[in-house]
């Protein structure tokens, strides 16, 4: 075995060493009645590289990557370019393989990014400090009504239709046994402004709402201003939480910071990761200072070594399971510290110039397709307003069009079926998100590709 | 050399990516237009590279030497599994495209729900639980609708006290109250003890096993079923199963759920704290609770079995969704290509090298060091140290840990378990060479006999030969600084 | 211009502090009339990453890759597995933007690397020392040429038939114009063991001859034992040069230096390398310790630094051009370092174990197509003995089989009417390779499809 | 700490691959069967990782900081180049397959021919030379040919005495005696001297430009029609290409051969010392000699001009075949990526940026240090200094160059070019910041006025803070050790 480096000899030499007859011996303490006898029979012996790399690019091929295909999928999951030097620095093996930095004497490398990435993701939600990343985002939503729960002493969470269906639904899993309540609102796709329920949800703010969940752009990719609806929070003593999807929007959109947004989560996977078929991705978390020892998961602190040097530690870890176990902020321990990496160098690359030529070049792109698709027959646009992701209503259920269209090598959007299981309307919905990877040929195909599948 | 931070060297106009240019259209972002810079600095590509490049090699890793981490089973990460997952058959599709489009993905992640069931004797598998403490959460969740379907509300949660942090706060979060287990003074749960908590209230019990003592709890099977007999489920943390894969399965010892760190046991890379993936076994009494999505072989191929199929009537029983998509799909294809790489017998052998390696640290340094359950039988993949031996030289544990450093190896864990004053928890795992152990052996012994030789100042100032000097912790938790802002003086330039 | 740090300022500020109007002030010395005035109008304008990536990958997929098809061709290049640690190793930036390690002191890790390959090098060809590798096989054998003169100052080398028409089409550009007389033997494929020339060679060996050129296993797979050659070349005061162009086959083989062979020349791509079109690849240069101040390119030797301590550094090179000048031993001035590392890996990773095994599973691998197909109608297989390597004789002209076998998806081999011209015989022969990359399913396709091109 | 040898720490029987097994066959070696072990060591794939990535952190590399090595061009390598020349498209085709199969890679030759050609002003290239020095032998075997091919056997090549060591070694290689022409106080190429050595025995000059002193040779134009007139070639060394790329075309200068370093100018990574690439372009008067292989453009796609093609009658003058099959591809695909990526304007850019670093280099350092051909105009892209500032302070050009080290800088080239007493030869490169040339400014001012200042054991000891002190090289060359062989103790215990 390759990775083994034990010969037989060592293996003779180090048991005589510990004074045992055989390496059963060392399993003694495991019940003779369920100790195996010899290797799982039902699973096959160890393979070369060989093997290994030709079965698994077997079920691999199997799959119509984004890549082989004109593609237009979005709902929480984008395609973007990441640059080459991405990927190539995250797999340096000192960041590759080192671990939680608990001794930061030797793992200045990993704080230092942590600081900045915590740094960079500040600046464009527009917040004062963000944590060193979660799972996704779709628990790092759950984990902000938590805290907002901590902090305001109130139990009832009012969630907009517009927020993206699984995080609702992770939401509801995770609140199942706790005190928390959710209202959870049923997305109106409102012509013009689908899934906007900002009125309704001003309204519905009480005196017991903890919070108030919003997503923008939202799951339709319609887009909006959220300052009346922080005020109104704010005038009830509850917690705007915005959730970003599609982070690169923060290069064309005012940050939920400067719309008065209490607490910020996303899912940071567009800027240096892939899609991955759903992960792993990066829990994004931001909030202001002053509820810095509410906040979930990992930080990452500045100090000053021995001799007076700047460093960096993990920090308020007082907060952490390790530490205080059934009396912690959260059960989590574990962040997604290489896709943070990925983030924080592809967003190093970017700088502000960067970030937001990228942003007008999506929504530009966005725009383009939005004109071309609306202008066929059988298709509504129904956004007036997006960043780079829009709804389209077809004149017909829309979950055959979509594999019609993909046996025909076009992946043209998320048919609303898909994520929203009972409703009628929505089912001929679809979404689509265009970004900057997206070519002429690639519209031209998408474009045809509808127009030939809903003239049949 | 100190690495100066982005925001010090970088410049709003500066960039490192080439865009095309941007067409002109009629926008439409209804008013919500940035109108404020987001002040991000930017690099051109090579001061990118460089920084990076030179912030990697302040770090320690595997890939550098020993990594002797208690509880994490650092061990090595082959590149094969990083190429593969790199596949843009993997790596390159959305989790939302239609089910016909990924018919390979779902059949790796089938596949490797397969070789998990299979390697634990354990029915059914959620794969989507992020990271471990995920994973705890899911195996919890599922034994509280379960006690649910039943309507029977059941309030406790019995935990050993050497149990990991997760473990107390994954009971907590899903509104248990917790009862702790004593140990015995040979470092295992106290059946006797345990026995004596069951009651109609108890909804279960959550085992780590091999346990953090590095012990196998022998009694586990006895446990599962005094637990089954009071009504209640067996929760069992897998950090551990690294010692034990293809020598026993958790099934057989009575386990109904227990989450699987696929970056611990199954080798993919730790990344500097994540991601990580936690899938969770069940036993047939929790199967039908596990949470969404699901993989089922139909007619037509694989499908996916999500709130869709469930309101269609499948899969009534779950508890819901943990997560958005299907979990952590990177870490499925590194997962299973160490997995097929080792096979039945390599796995097999992973575990006997992990205990082999563990047990010849314990007996070459029990005599320099204080093994505290050493007469309680051969330890699994971790030898645990008190520092007892260290009475009276006035240093402690994080001394010794911090000389380590000097010495070319990252520390041990320190202060954990919490069971063992000033625990010592080294874990050296199967991938480490009989040299690397003796070498490794030597300098801890050498380290010993300078501590109780009085050489007092080369722990106390360590680490001398790291890229920092100790660090204030105290004061960085004082006075939290989390973000940069420009100092004071330079503002005032402006 | 994402790889140029300067910003419009930072120029204006640079010329104004050297006392420069404009940047053409800086090109005074270029005479106007052949000045540019402009971006070179016939070459499209800066692209980004993602163009770049799109035109390149549109050129690539235009091409029948090796992995893609039952693959059988050899003839000095082959395709053999390389470990994923390989390339990932090194792409480290330490070793992959390193320069030649002329300081020595901030270039240890070049150095000790060397030093290895030098070490494994020589091992595996049976000689003393080895030099720090050279552009390919092909330059290292002219390399070779030109040493044996300079040692037996004498001008004629004998050139067996079996060596690789490649190898002698360079000896022959690069003895044009020196003194050195070529006598190249032609190639004979005699049934059983096809180019072998020993005995004609050894017959032609004279006063006058500085070497004998031969290559083991040949051009057409033939391998043989070299001792009664080096005997008859030392009875003469003539060198024996053993050219080796599929590595592996040290693994099975004696050596040439347990042969008797003076100097050793080699393709090392087999080990590390991939098939790259054809480069860069690997020249191996092998000999003993009493010539290595005749080597030609760059040499690694031990020694200690001011405190003692053991390292390594160029050595020897008051031999090089850039000491030297026209009185160098060799114009050469690169080596191939980083497929020298690749090497060094590999067979690190191999190791004694590896590389038998491995060496094993290909001689058995050939064996079995051999087999299969000289039990088809049409082929006559020429060799009795071979290593991965084989020729068969077509009842037809080889060349249009080898492309009818393209079209249907198969590489079945090097139709060898491609390196030699002008030849009647040797136009109806392929020579195939097989190496541990195939598989049974490749066997069978490739059975299959001479069945089906020669049946018609 | 030291990092032993594989010899050292590997084992025979240990191995880091795992193969299939070995299918029973009649074995058909005939008799030559290796009989005795190789020696070679194994290692388990983690310790090889381990090992490798270990020695690599004692290198310096542009990926960890300024590398201003004159000549030698040392820019940032762009990770999309290393990226795109692994498409299994490039990397994985064979290069013997039929044409019809590999029309992308030749279109990729073809392009990048284009490119060359058109940035050069010249009509033909030819792409096979794998290095520098190979592609000057190229070029050199040209002007032979064409010699040759009108029966005028001239004998003598003219090289100026600041050239590379490679012109005149590459000269006399192919039967050329060298004549060296002088160079004027200005550092150039002395006209009148170069036209009084010309005569019916000039096979050709090689000329470097911009030259070795970072001048750029003014009067090329006259010199080519002066070595024309007299019936002569004139060889252009390419190495410092970089300055002028896009600001002026070698064929307007009437140059008749240049080789392209693409691991210079075209930033394909040196690699610790190679692989190397050298096209070189040719006018009219030698594109009949170009070597094989050509590509051309037939009426079904691409086609190679072989030796076969040859036979058939095509492409008669070449001089012949340089190397097996068709030049480094993967360099080629590194080169045009880069080439791609910056496109006529960026390439443009490109020299106008080096050039600008250099003199801003130059005249920063010039009061600090003796800059000999400060009054020649504005240097290329490459600063020249001599040690003349050094005189009297006991301190030589080696070890300012091993202070830097110190500094955490690689040294800039040292002795070369020979025409100026104790060279120091500083090349930025474009891709050098402002913000890092004045930190490297900043040090170099500091070196020499601590050099000035007397402090000379800062540099006769130095370097302190590199992986090793100062290397004997003379011990190593006087009994040269240049393989492993097991420590005479060990044998004789064995």
């Amino acid at each position: 075995m390759r990775y083994l480096p034990l010969t037989d000899t060592d293996r003779q030499q180090m048991l005589s060493a510990i004074g045992a007859a055989d390496i059963d011996t060392l399993f003694a303490d495991v019940p003779e009645s369920v100790r195996l006898d010899g290797p799982v029979r039902e699973l096959p012996p160890h393979a070369s590289e060989m093997a290994v790399e030709r079965d698994l690019g077997r079920m691999a091929r199997k799959n119509l990557t984004a890549s082989d295909a004109p593609f237009f999928l979005g709902c929480g999951a984008y395609k973007h370019h990441v640059p080459a030097s991405v990927d190539h620095l995250i797999q340096r093996g000192e960041f590759l393989t080192s671990y939680t930095p608990y001794q930061p004497e030797i793992a200045q490398g990993t704080l230092q990014y942590l600081f900045e990435f915590q740094t960079q993701v500040a600046r464009l939600t527009g917040m004062d400090v963000a944590n060193a990343s979660m799972y996704d985002g779709s628990t790092a939503c759950v984990e902000a009504i938590f805290m907002a729960r901590r902090i305001t002493r109130r139990k009832r969470a009012l969630i907009s239709g517009g927020v993206h269906p699984h995080y609702v639904s992770v939401a509801k899993t995770l609140t199942h046994f706790t005190d928390d309540v959710l209202d959870v609102h049923t997305p109106v796709l409102r012509p013009g402004a689908p899934g906007d329920d900002l009125d309704a949800l001003i309204a519905a703010i009480d005196e017991d709402t903890s919070c108030v969940v919003v997503q923008n752009p939202n799951l339709f990719g319609h887009v909006a201003d959220l300052g009346a609806l922080a005020s109104a929070c704010h005038e009830k003593g509850a917690l705007l939480i915005a959730v970003v999807t599609e982070i690169v929007s923060l290069g064309a959109v005012r940050s939920p910071g400067e719309m008065g947004a209490d607490i910020v989560v996303g899912e940071g996977q567009s800027i240096g990761g892939g899609l991955n078929f759903g992960g792993p991705y990066l829990g994004l978390f931001a909030c202001n200072q002053k509820h810095i020892r509410q906040i979930p998961g990992r930080l990452c602190g500045e100090t000053v070594d021995a001799s007076g040097k700047r460093g960096f530690v993990l920090t308020l870890s007082t907060r952490e399971q390790h530490i205080r176990r059934e009396k912690a902020t959260s059960n989590i321990c574990t962040n997604s510290g290489l896709m943070a990496l990925a983030f924080t160098i592809h967003m190093s690359l970017l700088g502000e110039a960067g970030i937001r030529k990228l942003a007008a070049l999506n929504h530009a792109r966005a725009c383009q397709v939005a004109d071309r698709l609306g202008a066929l027959p059988g298709v509504t646009v129904l956004n007036d307003t997006f960043f780079n992701e829009f709804t389209i209503r077809l004149d017909r259920e829309a979950r055959p069009v979509i594999r019609h269209l993909a046996d025909k090598g076009v992946l043209g959007g998320v048919a609303l079926g898909r994520l929203y299981a009972d409703d009628g309307d929505i089912e001929n919905c679809v979404t689509l998100a265009v970004t900057e990877t997206v070519t002429d040929s690639d519209i031209d195909a998408l474009v045809a590709a509808y127009e030939g599948a809903l003239s049949c | 050399l100190d690495e100066a931070l982005i925001f010090e060297v970088g410049t709003r106009e500066t960039t490192g990516v080439d865009l095309p240019d941007v067409p002109d259209v009629r926008m439409r972002l209804g008013g919500t237009e940035r109108n404020k810079p987001i002040d991000l600095p930017g690099l051109a590509e090579p001061e990118v590279v460089r920084h990076f490049t030179r912030l990697s090699r302040m770090n320690y890793a595997i890939d550098m030497g020993v990594f002797p981490l208690g509880s994490c089973t650092m061990k090595h990460n082959p590149r094969l599994n990083e190429k593969v997952a790199r596949l843009p058959g993997f790596a390159d599709i959305h989790p939302l495209q239609p089910v016909g489009t990924v018919q390979g993905a779902i059949e790796l992640i089938d596949t490797l729900a397969f070789w998990l069931k299979t390697l634990c004797g354990m029915p059914e598998v959620a794969m989507s639980p992020k990271a471990g403490a995920h994973g705890e959460l899911c195996g919890m969740l599922a034994i509280r609708a379960a006690h649910e379907a039943k309507g029977d509300a059941r309030k406790r949660v019995l935990v050993p006290e050497s149990a990991h942090g997760t473990n107390p706060a994954t009971a907590a979060f899903c509104g248990y109250d917790v009862d702790s287990i004593p140990a015995t003074p040979q470092g295992r749960v106290d059946l006797a003890a345990l026995k004596a908590k069951l009651g109609p209230d108890v909804a279960g019990v959550m085992i780590t096993n091999p346990n953090t003592c590095g012990l196998f709890e022998s009694e586990l099977k006895d446990i599962s079923d005094a637990v089954h007999a009071a009504g209640g489920y067996v929760y069992c943390d897998g950090a551990n199963f690294n010692a034990i894969v293809g020598k026993v399965r958790p099934g057989d010892l009575g386990v109904d759920a227990m989450h699987i760190n696929l970056h611990k046991t199954f080798s993919t890379p730790h990344g500097g704290g994540g991601p990580g993936s936690g899938p969770v076994v069940f036993s047939a009494a929790l199967a039908p609770y596990a949470p969404l999505p699901f993989v089922r072989k139909g007619d037509e191929g694989y499908e996916l079995v999500e709130e869709e199929q469930v309101a269609a009537g499948s899969h009534k029983g779950s508890f819901g969704r943990m997560v958005a998509f299907h979990g952590q799909m990177g870490m499925f294809v590194r997962a299973l290509s160490y997995m097929m790489s080792h096979g039945a017998d390599g796995l097999r052998q992973v575990a006997e090298d992990a205990v082999l390696n563990a047990n010849y640290v314990l007996r070459q340094l029990e005599d320099d060091m204080t093994a505290p359950f050493a007469e309680s039988g051969p330890c699994m993949h971790e030898a645990l140290f008190s520092d007892e031996w260290l009475d009276g030289t006035g240093i402690t544990t994080l001394d010794i840990a911090k000389a380590m450093i000097d010495e070319g190896y990252h520390p041990m864990t320190m202060y954990f378990p919490l069971v063992v004053h000033g625990a010592m928890l080294v874990e050296p795992t199967e991938t480490e060479s009989k040299a690397n152990l003796d070498a490794f052996i030597d300098t801890m012994r050498a380290l010993a006999r300078a501590a109780k030789a009085g050489e007092v100042e080369r722990f106390h100032e360590a680490p001398f030969y790291a890229p920092l000097r100790r660090l204030d912790e105290t004061a960085a938790a004082r006075k939290p600084k989390l973000t940069w802002s420009e100092p004071e003086v330079a503002k005032a330039a402006e």
